[in-house]
């Protein structure tokens, strides 16, 4: 086992390493709601799920790791403690995570073999004499060093500063090239620790008010690798290295720079107050690292600059630092406070979110200041496949995302036939249809049951999902509307299922749908069409209402092939949203706001 | 069993649990030590590598119960005492805790008519 | 009774030793805590001294309040988690030479002074409860009450000045009026 | 026993003497609240050791005891409650930039 | 040797609580479970994040064990079974509690890690909601044993039992009682949904162990304690008397392990709300109800 304890195996150990096998503690990749789609029950495989990497032993992956979750796998791995394993479900390459200790098949059945076979794996192999460490490009840092008085002055080396003269004090970053392509954790890498201090507000203040825009706006940390960005004014979480349109809206992409105007800025977030200039992060920064360089004796003149105003009281020490100064520039919350904010990261991989999906809060205490989304959707990969047969394109749409599939191949057949000109037995596609609804609504059931901690709701309505998966429908459809029903009415649930407003449906119109869908839905896939006759030409456009809103597909076929191709998904206007409807929330509430858009990851922009 | 004898068995518990403690430590220091790798240090957040300090000035937003919790704490001070004797003082007893805990009541209702029963936004 | 010494002067150092690492490190919540074991050890102290029900009081009413304090702490100091290792203090050497002198002062009027005899007999815990719930009850009826007047008059003072009245709330021009 | 008193006392002394320096040395109105409250322990110990000491059987000094406890409530209660106000009208707690404010 | 058999019961409920929560959540009833589970943290490695308060971090789960071994110590196994038969046993039991509040915000402050620290700074606001909940009804108990001593707590419900003298009171006690140890649906700072784990997140190994090992043992004082103060803690017919209290303690525990599977977690601005505008003045109407009946009815 290549995540072993170091140690010889003695009677004691042998003991121990018996006990972890027998029990293995897992942390899911991408998600637990990933393993319910692909219709895993990990408990019922002897597997007891944990929610954070301290606490897990097996990094169980399930179906082909996403490339942009293999760097936060790799730091899953790298925080579970030892010994540790890897069960790899229906996923080949790993990299940068070494070679699994388990392979099998993606199946309830391979999940058996897998907690059998781990077992072994774990007696034989939780020590080991020879251990080697685990390090990938993603965890490296760097140590860099920067002046506290001007952060832009980042040095490879100790020494002084050009511009004043002070010891450059060391501060940790990510090491470059790890996140390529991430303008914003670069910045978190460059920002972040200040020689162990707080520069907070600054950050948020920024990034509140442009997201990637001020960041980029701010690459004059020496960053040279930094390319100019190009980013919809309308839809700032949308960055690309090239010029083009704007995924969502279709607009034009802006540089960066001609974006950086404050105007672009309240735009794009109405929602912060016009009390925060855009000017938070340099007087931050400024007065954070006048505090940190109190301890260094070093201070000649630039004191005065930090606190003008206490310096002529007679009285103050010298080095005194003006916490009047410090603060006056952060924010202030509803109530007066200027506090510190903090961004905190939930996702890729946290246990009450859809798993693959990165939401980013900045955190005035525990409310949410401003959030940030980042998913998986790799629109461009479908593009890039153009033109592209029929079959390909279905290879294609099934690979695109572990929860919807099902529905893009029913639009990707109506829309072929649309444009074929021909109709389909539009009762039995509905009949179809209600049955992928439905599981969808099953699933984000759980969810919402996980992240709320009603673990008897959770396994129900995933018991629900598996059963009506291998198509037992006509026996619980009892059961569903029974569930159904109970969340309409149950008090202790209406807190959650009565939540107004919002975009896309309110989970009362979501569980009123879900009662028809129970009435309507069959046990029968979706009608695979033929493919189109070689000479076939047409264009022809699909809507189908998801749990969460309408997918649409547009396509134009000529001679056979599929030339042009647009999808949209409901994720895609949803994930908008989202700063908005988790501002001045408290943090679990946000949370549950977030959970209930039922957003899937593989249709959020990267 | 006198008073003294008790402070003791107390006292004799907390140090015992922590010898317990300690041993467990040392059984478990005895499988291996910790090893340094990269990232394994960092705080787990789902996956992120988040190296952001978090020791920051918090914003608690429910000061405004802790302000009035602190002072009306100190009511269970005197109730303790007047419990056990509330059955020999009887009606007395009754009354003196009444007109105390209105008083404070009114400081709860003043409070709470104040706002300082919600979330500070 | 030698065990008793011991145990005093154990749970007495222990206390002074918190009291110091109060103002002597730079983490906040570490000197909020610290502030609390002592008051812990102050309350261990009144156990030894056969007050049961004031030195379980104090153990009990201490954690809470200095917890409280801890929150307190972390919001309005500069460097709540103290990795700047910053100093926080002006006229040190006032303050030492105050703090030692009155130190001092304290001993010698303590320690000078003729304390007389020193009792030895004293009433069984369970039995000192009733006796100072009948004192509650009797004689310091009135203290008490006053107390509660107190209490209620602190309340209100921190409500008046801490708590934005729910009127005038700013929160939606702050927010929304953009 | 009267060893145990007057080390008492002494204990009760010492952290007076923690107290008073804190309170005067720091500059931020909740660490000089915490100096505040080790004098207002130190009174508590001294009130202790007097009513084990010298008048086991006058229940009137736990009371005073109480009555200390409810103090250091109080103090707290106030205190925290002018830290807020001042903190929400001037971002800081710091008693320098309170006597910048006397002028 | 008194002193020798409340511990062995202690280890053996801990035990047998750990496979009740373990068939709960799991499904299976195994009992070799826990002790699969306890040999698997030792054999783990203990986790450190930096630019941590180390003495923090290692001293949370300890304090937490110790709070939970003192609460147990007052609580009466049997009339001559129990570890220390305070004078001020309710009260100690109380002042002992307290101090799962102060591990929480070391164990949360510990690590430097966001979400611990938020789970940290959560249960302080939880514990200002359930302070007074467990207060003021243990207030109530003693106004009708004349004691705070466990013993005469329970002898003094010979006639009938608190819970049906006061329920309003009992179900009180519950609730902060399901509060104190973070139980769902009221477990806010380690809520794993929302923080993954809370202040728990950063534990792994050994440390873990303590934590969890200390939170039965709280769960198992607060069980003890509801069944001490409101349902005659040793007394029942037939049965020795330490089967009896031993039997009701553990029913009170499986029932406080097991209701949260059932609920969603409470959000705290609601938990704080409810505690404060509800839960005071009801309390308060518990003891003025109490003190009637106690000076009216002679029971």
């Amino acid at each position: 086992m290549i995540g072993a304890r170091e140690g010889a195996f003695t009677a004691f150990r042998r003991v121990l390493a018996r006990a972890m096998g027998a029990q293995p503690r897992v942390i899911v990749v991408p998600g637990r709601d990933v393993a319910v789609a692909r219709g895993l029950d990990l408990i019922a495989a002897g597997l007891e799920p944990v929610a954070s990497p301290r606490h897990a032993n097996v990094l169980l992956i399930v179906g082909p790791l996403h490339p942009q979750l293999a760097d936060a796998a790799a730091t899953l791995y790298a925080q579970m403690p030892r010994p540790r394993a890897i069960v790899a479900l229906g996923a080949e390459n790993l990299t940068p995570l070494p070679p699994a200790d388990v392979v099998c098949a993606l199946s309830q059945e391979g999940l058996r073999e897998a907690t059998q076979a781990l077992q072994e794996r774990f007696a034989a192999g939780a020590f080991s004499e020879t251990v080697k460490d685990f390090d990938a490009p993603a965890l490296a840092v760097r140590v860099e060093y920067t002046c506290p008085m001007h952060p832009e002055v980042v040095s490879d080396e100790p020494g002084n500063c050009p511009k004043c003269g002070m010891t450059l004090v060391p501060k940790e970053a990510a090491a470059a090239g790890a996140h390529d392509g991430h303008g914003e954790k670069r910045e978190h890498g460059a920002n972040a620790a200040h020689a162990g201090h707080h520069g907070h507000g600054h950050q948020h203040g920024q990034k509140a008010h442009g997201g990637h825009q001020a960041h980029s706006g701010h690459e004059t940390h020496g960053q040279a690798s930094e390319a100019t960005t190009y980013t919809c004014p309308m839809h700032p979480e949308i960055v690309r290295n090239e010029p083009g349109q704007c995924p969502i809206c279709g607009m034009t992409l802006i540089s960066s720079d001609s974006a950086d105007s404050p105007g672009g800025h309240h735009g794009a977030h109405p929602e912060m107050g016009s009390d925060g200039s855009t000017g938070h992060g340099a007087h931050g920064k400024m007065d954070h690292s006048a505090r940190g360089k109190m301890d260094h004796s070093n201070h000649g003149g630039m004191d005065h600059s930090a606190h003008s105003a206490g310096t002529d009281v007679p009285g103050i020490e010298p080095n005194f630092m003006s916490m009047v100064e410090m603060t006056k520039d952060l924010p202030a919350s509803g109530d007066g406070l200027r506090m510190e904010w903090i961004d905190v990261p939930f996702g890729p991989f946290h246990p009450g979110l859809p798993g693959g999906l990165t939401l980013t809060l900045s955190l005035d205490g525990d409310t949410v200041a401003g959030a940030g989304l980042r998913g998986l959707a790799r629109a461009a990969e479908l593009q890039a496949m153009l033109p592209a047969t029929l079959d390909d394109l279905r290879g294609a749409l099934q690979g695109l995302s572990p929860h919807n599939a099902g529905f893009y191949v029913a639009l990707l057949d109506h829309a072929v036939l649309a444009a074929l000109g021909e109709t389909t037995d539009l009762t039995v596609e509905s009949a179809a249809i209600a049955r992928l609804r439905l599981l969808g609504d099953l699933r984000w059931i759980a969810g919402l049951a996980r992240l709320k901690g009603a673990i008897d709701l959770a396994a129900r309505a995933e018991g629900l999902h598996r059963s009506l998966q291998i198509g037992h429908g006509e026996e619980i459809r009892a059961q569903l509307a029974q569930l159904c029903a109970k969340l309409q009415r149950a008090p202790v649930f209406r807190p959650i299922f009565s939540a107004k407003g919002g975009p896309g449906p309110t989970p009362a119109e979501r569980l009123a749908r879900m009662a028809q869908d129970i009435a309507a839905f069959a046990d029968r896939a979706p009608a695979e069409t033929a493919a189109p006759a070689h000479d076939m030409t047409g264009t022809g456009e699909a809507v189908v209402e998801t749990g969460r809103g309408a997918a649409r597909l547009k396509l134009t076929i000529k001679a056979g092939l599929v030339t042009d191709l647009q999808l949209v998904t409901p994720s895609q206007a949803l994930a908008g949203h989202i700063a908005h409807i988790t501002m001045h929330k408290e943090l679990g509430e946000a949370l549950a706001a977030v959970c209930l858009l039922d957003l899937d990851p593989w249709e959020v922009a990267q | 069993m006198s008073a003294m004898f008790q402070y003791l068995v107390l006292f004799g518990l907390t140090v015992g649990t922590l010898g317990f403690v300690l041993c467990l430590y040392g059984l478990a220091r005895s499988v291996g030590h910790r090893r340094a790798e990269a990232a394994k240090d960092v705080p787990a957040t789902s996956g992120s590598l988040s190296r952001d300090p978090v020791w920051v000035r918090y914003h608690v937003r429910y000061y405004g119960y802790a302000l009035l919790f602190l002072a009306f704490d100190m009511e269970m001070a005197f109730m303790y005492p007047w419990a056990v004797v509330y059955r020999q003082e009887g009606l007395t007893a009754l009354l003196d805790m009444g007109v105390f805990l209105a008083i404070l009541f009114l400081g709860l209702l003043y409070g709470w008519s104040q706002g300082a029963f919600r979330r500070q936004r | 009774m030698s065990a008793q010494l011991a145990f005093l002067a154990f749970f007495g150092a222990a206390a002074l030793w918190f009291a110091v690492v109060v103002f002597r490190t730079h983490s906040m919540v570490r000197s909020a805590l610290a502030l609390l074991f002592s008051q812990t050890a102050v309350g261990a102290m009144f156990l030894v001294m056969q007050a049961e029900f004031l030195g379980v009081l104090q153990i009990m009413m201490m954690a809470t309040e200095m917890s409280v304090m801890a929150i307190f702490m972390v919001m309005f100091m500069m460097d709540p988690g103290g990795l700047g290792a910053m100093e926080m203090t002006h006229q040190k050497k006032r303050s030492l030479w105050a703090g030692g002198l009155a130190l001092i002062a304290a001993l010698g009027v303590s320690w000078l002074g003729n304390w007389g005899p020193v009792a030895t007999q004293l009433a069984l815990p369970a039995r000192q409860t009733e006796l100072l719930g009948i004192e509650l009850l009797g004689r310091s009826m009135l203290i008490f009450e006053s107390a509660g007047l107190t209490i209620l008059t602190a309340m209100i003072a921190a409500t008046m000045v801490a708590i934005t009245p729910l009127e005038d709330e700013p929160k939606k021009e702050r927010h929304h009026g953009h | 026993m009267v060893i145990e008193l007057l080390l008492a006392l002494g204990i009760g002394a010492g952290l007076f003497g923690v107290g008073l320096y804190g309170a005067l040395s720091q500059t931020n109105l909740v660490m000089i609240m915490m100096g505040v409250e080790l004098m207002l322990a130190a009174a508590l110990v001294n009130l202790v050791a007097f009513w084990r000491y010298l008048h086991p059987e006058a229940m009137s000094g736990q009371m005073f005891v109480l009555i200390v406890m409810t103090v250091m409530a109080v103090e707290m209660a106030v205190g925290f409650g002018v830290a807020i106000a001042r903190f929400r009208s001037r971002g800081s707690v710091e008693m320098e930039e309170a006597r910048e404010l006397k002028g | 040797m008194s002193w020798l058999i409340p511990l062995i019961a202690l280890i053996g409920a801990i035990y047998l609580l750990a496979v009740i929560e373990g068939w709960s959540l799991g499904g299976a009833f195994s009992l070799a479970r826990p002790a699969r589970a306890a040999l698997a943290m030792i054999g783990q490695e203990s986790t450190k994040t930096r630019k941590s308060d180390a003495l923090f971090y290692q001293a949370g789960p300890v304090l937490l064990l110790v709070a939970g071994v003192l609460a147990v110590a007052v609580i009466p196994l049997a009339p001559d079974i129990i570890l220390a038969d305070m004078a001020t046993g309710a009260l100690f039991l109380n002042a002992a509690l307290a101090y799962v509040l102060v591990a929480l915000i070391m164990a949360g402050w510990g690590p430097n890690g966001a979400y611990a620290m938020i789970g940290g700074w959560r249960f302080l606001g939880q514990f200002l909601g359930y302070a007074m909940l467990i207060v003021m009804p243990i207030t109530a108990v003693a106004m009708r044993a004349e004691s705070l001593m466990t013993t005469q707590i329970v002898t003094s419900q010979a006639g009938l039992w608190n819970v049906f003298y006061q329920p309003l009171g009992f179900v009180l006690f519950m609730i902060a009682a399901q509060a104190l140890i973070f139980l769902p649906p009221l477990d806010l700072p380690v809520a794993p949904g929302e923080l993954a784990g809370g202040v728990e997140a950063e534990y792994s190994g050994p440390q873990l162990l303590v934590f969890r090992l200390a939170r039965f043992v709280i769960i198992l004082a607060l069980a003890g304690a509801a069944t001490t103060f409101y349902f005659g803690g040793w007394l029942g017919p037939v049965l020795p008397d330490w089967v009896w209290s031993g039997l009701k303690t553990m029913i009170i525990a499986a029932a406080m392990l097991s209701v949260g599977r059932f609920l969603p977690r409470l959000r705290e601005e609601r938990f704080l709300a409810l505690c404060w505008k509800l839960g005071i003045p009801l309390s308060l109407i518990n003891i003025l109800v109490v003190g009637v009946l106690v000076l009216v009815v002679p029971v």
